[in-house]
């Protein structure tokens, strides 16, 4: 079964998230890449950490990857989310969709990328000068049936 | 029963480890695990907005508990 | 100003798109990698050409780097435009925007392929065994005011 | 006045060449150019749908031209 649903200790390799969904019949490839940004609501942002439940964010994402099948008609779907430290500017999460058209692979990317920031079991920290702070997100979407 | 809760991010910290194991009655549920785990971890009974998982799938608090699944708590989640 | 927009005789380096949009303000990259496919309209596809008016694709891919820029609020965005033969899953086309935030990136990127599409200055031609043929547009949308 | 007009693409294969030069009138448009140029070029008489630029700038068919312009005359794009 096609797709990449990973979870990383260390940096994120996006050339390697291109090929595992890669492939002649399609023409088009989009990606998302998220990476750690200098500042959040204004106040300067030193590096990031994640924590995440390993084993239920990798079958979270393979989910996401399902809703992409069905919804998009494309299984050619790599999500990678790094762990641990990322320093400024560094990826975080890298976001991978190949479909025969441009218009299906676009919008299942960012279908991906709302659903995992809504669902998948990972959590931010902001380490500022001297502090730090978990995120925490909003109120998910109904997360069960 | 004596049950494992795996917990994560800020709960794991609140807790200063990752995992708490609670006594819940026969006929337990999901947010009678909660309260146990509350009563063991005071540093918790502030929180409002748990997230519950059973064997890694996403579970409402009046799922039953057997004993014999993985479960975790957690905090609303930032990835991303 | 920043922004890079290039025609290239040669493969395209996706590495280069990237560098020129990122920055360490800036929490999402969002890219468009449109690729030769090996099939069109059920025909089986051997490679592709691309012919352009150099200088004109040039400027009308930094012109919609404008548009990107007044309708999104970001300025970081890089259009690449293969031309000559393209052989079968490499890119023929590779954009990046970056921009604070995932919506703006990923809206940003969809608005530069379509408008790409119609109206920068760039002709296909599809190669089958033993024969070829232009590929026309439809009609474009209004070119000038 | 002659003015050199650029083609491209399909144009251009069916001129057999990547420019051709025209003679127009002192007020002529890009419509009295393109007419000139597929007077010169029997293979382009069939298309209907050119698109005009002046100095790498959309134009439309009522355009006046001068003469100083770089001209260009091409299909409808498919680029991407």
């Amino acid at each position: 079964m096609p797709g990449l649903y990973r979870i990383v200790e260390g940096p994120l390799d996006l050339e390697s998230a291109i090929q595992a969904v890669s492939g002649p019949d399609r023409g088009a490839i989009a990606t998302f890449i998220g990476t750690a940004r200098d500042h959040h609501d204004g106040r300067p942002v030193q590096s990031l950490e994640y924590h995440a439940y390993v084993p239920m964010a990798e079958a979270v994402m393979r989910q996401i990857g399902g809703e992409i099948a069905s919804r998009f008609g494309t299984p050619h779907v790599a999500i990678l989310h790094r762990i641990g430290r990322v320093a400024v500017g560094d990826p975080s999460v890298i976001i991978a969709v190949a479909a025969a058209h441009r218009r299906e692979a676009l919008a299942a990317c960012s279908h991906a990328i709302e659903r995992l920031k809504g669902i998948v079991p990972i959590w931010k920290k902001e380490h500022y000068a001297g502090s730090a702070r978990w995120i925490e997100g909003p109120d998910p979407p109904a997360l069960t049936s | 029963m004596t049950v494992r809760v795996l917990l994560f991010a800020r709960y794991r910290e609140a807790a200063g480890k990752a995992a708490v194991e609670v006594e819940i009655g026969e006929d337990a549920t999901l947010a009678d695990v909660w309260e146990s785990v509350r009563a063991r971890v005071p540093a918790l009974r502030e929180e409002r907005r748990p997230l519950f998982s059973c064997d890694r799938v996403y579970a409402r608090p009046d799922h039953p508990v057997t004993g014999r699944e993985e479960i975790a708590v957690f905090p609303p989640v930032s990835g991303g």
